[in-house]
């Protein structure tokens, strides 16, 4: 196992009077948070870092109650900064006006908090919804059959999709109709299930709207039997590889694992007293299979896939992509935690 | 543990063990926990402190309070879950929306709480459902209605709530009163003559109604007493967090089902209590609070975690066992 | 002048037809006895006047005034108390809680005063003389007589209009019953109708006025008790005569089969010796509780204790039930309900519980034809009527239930058989027959190690009785001076503070 | 030798099949689409996950325990086979393994639960953390670019052998094993025999002990295997992967007609509750309903299913004939501390 106690100390001796940052996550079930942390893990350790940071990292159970608990054990310690990739936007802000209080800084970032007090990098879900729904939309040419991905009812994330994807399909194609929904649960087992049992019992699909796991989605569709068909998802390396080796039409979504090394980095820059905006939008960037799917209206960044750029034809289907960003040259061994 | 030959002990004729056991050793595993985790982090050793640490711990007290009740009556509930989750999110939506008067709007929750642990109690009792599906199914559908109230994690909370949770009362936190107040009432329940009928109905269906007890309607206002409990805990939770959130009661079912046999209420009933339940459930945030504070790797941790729940159940078992021992 | 008065009383529980019209007349200030075989329906009519069971039909009447059936709360409010063959009281509350069960004194809202409560439990034991049990005691705790005698108690918390003992004695040994039979007697002075249910001729002989016979769910004779012989009962009992209940036995015990040395269980019982003849009955005497049970258990192993033992010349470890049975050493146990029987299992199931490697073929799988056979002849053996063999068993009759029990323990055809009360609650005519086959299985050479709390039954099955006191061996009572007395006196003469209750 | 068995269980299961059935027929009257060989066949593949998962989980809980270490198990299923696999070693020998490894892990359940008589909730729980304890330790993510599983769990999961998927026929193979076991054989008897009444059975020369401890063997390795055809199907694996299948495994024994107290219930039945279970979860999409809607419906048609399946074995006990008394399970010696 790597140690999560201080990314620094691989490095031994520090200058001691090192920023203790903790790194506050609340889940490790599917694929894309082990990879937020390690690269948390391997910025604090990085050259540029190892002197200024002290990485702890909580993980506590994935309810709010149990990161509030484990939140308060951090406080009592008073580090410098906490940094959250919370377990909901509204349920710790008491806790983090605590922090804030205690003289914490607090910085939240993926899954962010409300609390005024505290430092926000989320990611724009409306923008990867829409982006995602008018890609799918400009494929089938407005009209359609589609499955839609209804995510994990009761989180954020989920809802703003879906209240998102209706909203647009009903304005701007109303010649789609959902023929059926599943709820991928953001893991790979599910999506499959669910999309399979879709697939059983509609005849024709044209596309698939999910904010998860095409790889899922592709291999239901070969299961069945039944021609590929636009798709978006999650940028998996898994999906990404096989949507550009079979030359299949896929959109890519969803915000890199990285933004645990960018909140440091801004952390580090807020401790030592330069200027950070209270919220700061990631504009994430978003991938299309093939360059002949660009036009079409988007708002965030938009790439073809690349190999070795954005995606890597032999790297481990759960690579979230892309891996290294800034001046940092992080390696899918980094990311994987080996 | 040393036993005394008295004469009376030769003659088979047995002193009954004076301590409880049960009881005895909870609490000392309790204390214990205690112990450590103030010595990891002494910044705890403070009132205010122990105050937020049991404010936290308070949704599952509730929750095990729930899961004790329906355990002694030889049941179960899964659905603790759901009715805390329609609590919780209601005291979030329309409490909070509210204008008016927030204080009868809580109460409003509860009665709904109760409504929904009937509803439990007439298909366990009256329709002779097993326990177990029987909560199952109301589980799920009681989260569907949850969703229902609240799609996502939000809503605004009620400041009387969050006021009085994070108040005190007489220099002590508001959250350690409510415990407090949760085992006073626990010990009116046990010592009324309900209490010795809930036993009873756990431990021998056929022999109290030999006894002349009103089985069904015991176990029908158990269950409804343990959705009042649930519902209590929802709303604890929404103060705590000063949010809702639909799907914030499916983690306290397991919890709450460990707190009760860490306990040592039987899951065959009529034997054990709330206040054990409640000690046990304090004993596994102390479990985790431990594990955070001593900031291991995350493996290290869960399995940590993982060995002090069976190091305490063990220890258990062994002393009772030994307790046993020594009546016939 | 009190009357009890029962007409026309049917009960089926699907296809077996219970009750068949039973009619029955009880006078105030008498006791009432009721006899019948197993699974006549004794304990289904007293249920029925109980309240705790419906009838199909039928009325009852007390002082001419219609008792309401089908609540046990308008019965207990008529008065009507019973002690329950399988008994009523709750293992897991104290013996407080549950003498004054649903009776608790309360303050207002409803508060149990505990102090008030296990006073009044002390004044009510200290009442009937039974201040020797702690009213703190879980009652699952106690021993089996104990929880009788508490059973008894607690019906006689207020004074009843009519008392129900159904097999209240079965459980006891003879100075607890005739304390059970004084308590009966008393309310019957108090002018209560007092119906004793009994498998012991010589208790309804020496207490009752007057007796019903049961048979079939039917009452087929009601005299007074004494212008009725042994004989006639039993012919109304069964449908036919038993001409003796003792068995005559035919060889006399031979060689040493078991032989155990300074046994001990825990720092109770022992140490202490015995052998064990082949073909031998070898009778286990003493009051109640003085450590009999935990002798019986050890030697089947299913209590651990230190001390030596040889089966015939090869050592005996007696380790653990299985051990124990695979040697073949077998026990029944005490307790039919919460160590003889899978309650919800059908009868079958049950009998070859306790020797499925019997018919188990090489595959592991069970050779049900021949199980089923065996346990139709075993059925056959003890008396239970073969077509309740699929029924379960907690459908059975308490006597019938023990049938199974016994059958269980001899279809592992055992080489020493530890039989504790084997016939508590067992209707003459199949005493009879489990006699005569201890008899038989002694003949064999089988040993069998016999507790009873029935002094008559000790005196006149076995060849040798050992007495037991504090869990030590105080005497023997060999063949040639067996009787009730003499076993009676060591066994009280050897507890002194409990002397005066035998005389 | 039908009369030796307790009535009640045969109905319970022939009800449980039979509102299986009925849901069935509801979903292909609202949508032909169910109906076809495809969507079948699928559900035959999510069911056995169900099926494998609550087949210890049948075994525990007639022996009167419980296993909620059934998702953890699940999960090194997945994780360990494609650590393994893509270590080198060969894709059968690794799922053999893994599947041995799995029962070793359920003998150190029914360790604790036989031996130290440590709750079986508990025991099992805590198993289950040590054994999250050891996944999160190997770093969870596989960095081989290879496909994390190998080609025979995955070809077990999505291949098909005549009309049906593979584990189809294995899930069918192994009902009728597990149906032997329990209705036939001698081990059978013992695990309801310890179920019933623990102490009876030890007195009954059971070894109480053994039988927990194979309960629970049986359930780590059924549980890994399903873990490995559930990675198989999927074509990859993570932590979570068996989480849906905590409450599962159980709701299916219990939609099966077992009693949670152990004592009575039967792997058919434990298979009609996965059928039913997996029918409903497939044919509630079908109605267009919120996802709030549909956790509503859920719950209130399990209810009403099992209401209707039961009340009508009832119905067909009476028609039988038979004495039927409620067969409230005998104290164990858990709560009675009689003597000795
Ligand atoms: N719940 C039940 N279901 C089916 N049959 C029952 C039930 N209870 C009792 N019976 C049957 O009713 C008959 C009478 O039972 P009952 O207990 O009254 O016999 P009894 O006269 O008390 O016998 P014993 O002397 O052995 O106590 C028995 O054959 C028994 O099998
Ligand atoms: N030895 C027994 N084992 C189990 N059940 C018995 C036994 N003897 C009687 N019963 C049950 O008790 C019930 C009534 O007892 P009993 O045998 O006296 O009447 P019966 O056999 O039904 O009618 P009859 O006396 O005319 O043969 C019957 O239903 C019978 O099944
Ligand atoms: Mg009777
Ligand atoms: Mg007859």
């Amino acid at each position: 196992g790597s140690g999560d106690d201080s990314g620094g100390a691989g490095s031994g001796g520090g200058s001691g009077k090192r920023h203790e940052i903790v790194l506050s996550n609340n889940y490790m079930g599917n694929e894309w948070r082990p990879q937020m942390v390690n690269v948390a893990k391997f910025v604090a350790g990085s050259a540029d870092y190892r002197d200024k940071v002290k990485l702890d990292v909580r993980i506590s159970d994935a309810t709010p109650a149990a990161q509030i608990q484990s939140l308060q054990s951090v406080i009592r310690k008073k580090p410098d900064a906490i940094m959250i990739d919370a377990a909901s936007a509204t349920a710790l802000n008491p806790t983090l006006e605590q922090a804030c209080k205690a003289g914490i800084l607090v910085f939240s970032f993926d899954q962010v908090v409300t609390a005024p007090c505290a430092y926000k990098l989320p990611q724009d879900y409306e923008a990867q919804a829409t982006d995602a729904v008018n890609w799918l939309g400009t494929q089938l040419k407005g009209k359609g059959k589609i499955l839609m991905d209804t995510g994990l009812p009761g989180i954020p994330l989920s809802e703003t999709y879906v209240k998102v994807w209706k909203k647009v399909l009903a304005e701007k194609y109303p010649g789609i109709e959902v023929v059926g929904t599943f709820s991928s649960q953001y893991a790979p087992g599910p999506e499959l299930q669910g999309v399979s049992a879709q697939l059983a019992r509609n005849p024709k699909i044209d596309g698939i709207l999910s904010g998860a796991y095409v790889a899922s989605d592709i291999k239901a569709l070969k299961q069945a039997g039944r021609p590929m068909v636009p798709m978006t998802g999650l940028d998996f390396n898994g999906g990404q590889k096989q949507c550009a080796t079979e030359k299949l039409k896929c959109f890519f979504i969803g915000a890199p694992a990285f933004v645990s090394g960018m909140a440091i980095e801004r952390i580090v820059k807020v401790l030592d007293g330069g200027q950070q905006p209270k919220q700061e939008v990631y504009f994430d960037t978003n991938y299309v299979s093939e360059a002949g799917q660009i036009d079409f209206p988007h708002t965030q960044k938009l790439e073809t896939l690349k190999a070795g750029e954005n995606y890597y034809p032999d790297g481990a289907d759960s690579l979230v992509t892309p891996i290294s960003f800034g001046a940092h040259d992080i390696t899918a061994a980094d990311v994987l935690g080996k | 543990m040393s036993t005394a030959t008295v004469p009376v002990e030769r003659r088979l004729r047995l002193p009954r063990p004076r301590i409880d056991w049960g009881i005895a050793v909870t609490t000392l595993l309790l204390a214990t926990l205690v112990v450590v985790d103030l010595s990891l982090q002494p910044a705890l050793a403070d009132i205010t402190q122990i105050g937020l640490l049991v404010q936290t711990a308070l949704p599952l007290l509730f929750v095990a309070a729930a899961q004790t009740l329906a355990v002694l009556v030889r049941g179960i509930d899964l659905s603790v879950g759901g009715v805390f989750a329609v609590a919780n999110t209601m005291t979030a939506v329309w409490v909070g929306a509210a204008g008016g008067n927030h204080q009868l709007l809580l109460l409003a929750v509860l009665v709904a709480g109760l409504a929904m642990g009937a509803i439990n109690g007439v298909l366990i009792a009256g329709l002779g459902f097993q326990p177990f599906i029987a909560t199952l199914g109301t589980w799920t559908a009681y989260g569907g209605v949850a969703l229902m109230i609240l799609p996502s994690d939000g809503g605004a909370v009620p400041l009387v709530l969050t006021s009085i949770l994070n108040g005190t009362v007489a220099g002590i936190p508001a959250s350690i009163v409510i415990v407090a107040v949760l085992l006073l009432a626990w010990r009116v329940l046990r010592t009324s003559r309900f209490g010795t009928q809930i036993y009873a109905v756990g431990d021998d269906e056929e022999r109290a109604r030999l006894n002349g007890t009103p089985v069904r309607r015991v176990r029908l206002l158990v269950y409804a007493l343990a959705g009042l409990c649930a519902a209590v805990g929802g709303i604890m939770l929404a103060g705590a967090t000063s949010t809702g959130s639909p799907t914030a009661g499916d983690p306290y079912i397991l919890m709450s089902l460990s707190a009760v046999v860490i306990g040592g209420t039987s899951l065959r009933g009529g034997a054990g209590g709330v206040g054990l339940s409640v000690m046990a459930a304090f004993s596994l945030i102390l479990i985790s609070d431990i594990a955070s504070a001593m900031n291991l790797d995350v493996w290290v941790s869960v399995a940590a975690s993982a060995l002090l729940l069976l190091v305490m159940v063990t220890a258990r078992a062994l002393v009772e066992r030994r307790a046993e021992g020594r009546t016939p | 002048m009190r009357l009890l008065k029962v007409a026309g009383l049917r009960k089926s529980y699907g296809a077996v037809d219970v009750l068949r019209g039973v009619g029955l007349e009880a006078r105030g200030g008498e006791i009432h006895g009721l006899l019948g075989e197993n699974g006549a329906g004794k304990s289904t009519l007293m249920k029925i006047l109980s309240g705790v069971t419906r009838a199909d039909a039928g009325s009852v009447t007390l002082d001419g005034e219609p008792l309401t059936l089908g609540r046990p709360t308008a019965s207990t409010a008529a008065g009507v108390r019973t002690v329950f063959q399988e008994l009523s009281t709750l293992p897991q509350l104290t013996v407080a809680e549950n003498l004054l069960y649903g009776a608790e004194p309360t303050a207002l809202l409803g508060h149990v005063r505990g102090r008030r409560l296990r006073d009044q439990a002390r004044e009510l034991l200290a009442r009937f003389g039974l201040e020797r049990i702690d009213v703190d005691r879980r009652l699952g705790t106690l021993a089996l007589g104990d929880r009788q005698l508490l059973e008894v108690v607690k019906a006689l918390r207020e004074t009843p209009r009519v008392l129900i003992l159904d097999e209240a004695t079965s459980a006891l040994s003879a100075e607890d019953s005739a304390w059970v039979l004084g308590q009966g007697r008393r309310a019957a002075e108090a002018g209560a109708v007092v119906l004793l249910i009994t498998h012991r001729l010589a208790e309804v002989r020496a207490h009752a006025e007057r007796v019903t016979v049961l048979r079939g769910g039917d009452d087929v004779l009601a005299v007074p008790t004494a212008e009725a012989d042994d004989d006639e009962l039993i012919a109304a009992m069964l449908g036919r005569r038993v001409e003796r209940l003792y068995p005559r036995r035919g060889g006399a015990p031979a060689g040493p089969l078991l032989r155990v040395s300074d046994l001990s269980v825990g720092d109770r019982v022992g140490p202490l010796d015995l052998t064990l003849h082949e073909g031998e009955v070898l009778g286990i005497g003493g009051l109640q509780g003085q450590g009999q049970r935990e002798l019986l258990m050890a030697l089947g192993g299913a209590v651990p204790w230190s001390g030596s033992a040889r089966l015939r010349d090869a050592p005996y470890a007696g380790t653990s039930p299985k051990r124990a049975i695979a040697d073949g050493v077998t026990l029944v146990p005490e307790d039919r309900q919460r160590e003889g029987l899978l309650l919800a299992d059908p009868v079958a199931r049950n009998l070859t519980v306790g020797s499925l490697p019997r018919f188990t073929r090489p595959g592991g799988l069970i050779d049900a034809a021949r199980e089923a056979t065996a346990a139709a002849a075993q059925a056959t053996q003890v008396g239970v009527a073969h077509d309740r063999l699929g029924s379960p068993v907690s459908a059975l009759s308490g006597g019938n239930q023990q049938k199974v029990v016994l059958g269980k323990a001899l279809l592992a055809d055992p080489s020493v058989l530890l039989l504790h009360d084997c016939t508590r609650g067992v209707d003459v005519g199949t005493k009879a027959e489990i006699f005569t086959l201890i008899a038989e299985l002694a003949d064999r050479g089988v040993g069998i190690v016999l507790y009873s709390s029935d002094l008559s039954e000790l005196a006149n099955v076995c060849d040798r009785v050992l007495v037991m006191a504090e869990g030590r061996l105080v005497g023997e009572v060999p063949s040639g001076e067996l009787s009730e007395e003499a076993i009676l006196r060591l066994a009280v003469g050897s507890v002194p503070d409990r002397a005066e209750v035998a005389a | 030798m039908t009369r030796l068995r307790a009535p009640r269980i045969h109905l319970s299961t022939v009800s449980a099949f039979a509102l299986c059935a009925v849901l069935f027929v509801i979903a292909t009257l609202h949508a032909s689409g169910f109906a076809s060989g495809d969507n079948v066949r699928q559900l035959l593949v999510f069911a056995s996950f169900v099926g494998f998962a609550a087949l210890g989980q049948t075994l525990v809980v007639l022996s009167g325990g419980m296993d909620l270490s059934v998702p953890w198990l699940m999960a090194f299923g997945g994780i360990q086979l494609s650590h393994w696999a893509t270590g080198g070693m060969p894709g059968g020998a690794a799922i053999a393994l893994v599947v041995l490894v799995g029962a070793l892990i359920g003998v150190v359940n029914g360790v604790g639960v036989a031996f130290l008589r440590i709750p079986p909730i508990i025991m099992t729980l805590a198993v289950g953390g040590l054994v999250q304890a050891y996944l999160l330790s190997l770093g969870l993510l596989d960095s081989s670019g290879k496909s994390p599983v190998p080609a025979a769990a995955v070809s077990a999961a999505s291949d098909r052998l005549g009309p049906l998927p593979i584990v189809a026929w294995v899930w069918l193979v192994v009902a009728v094993a597990v149906g032997l076991l329990l209705s036939r054989s001698a081990a059978g008897r013992r695990i309801y025999a310890v179920g019933a009444n623990e102490e009876v059975a030890r007195l009954s020369g059971i070894d109480v002990a053994r039988v927990r401890l194979a309960a629970y063997a049986l359930s780590g390795a059924a549980a890994a295997f399903a873990g490995v055809i559930l990675a198989g199907y999927v074509g990859n694996t993570y932590l979570d992967i068996g989480q849906p299948y905590l409450f599962a495994s159980i709701a299916a024994v219990v939609v099966g007609g077992a009693s949670i107290l152990g004592g009575h219930g039967t792997y058919w039945g434990t298979v009609a509750g996965a059928l039913t279970l997996t029918v409903l979860s497939a044919m509630l999409p079908l109605f267009h309903l919120s996802d709030a809607g549909l956790k509503v419906v859920y719950g209130v048609v399990i209810l009403l299913g099992v209401w209707l399946s039961q009340s009508g074995g009832e119905l067909l006990a009476r028609v039988r004939r038979r004495a039927t008394i409620s067969p409230e399970p005998p104290h164990s010696p858990e709560v009675t501390t009689s003597a000795p």
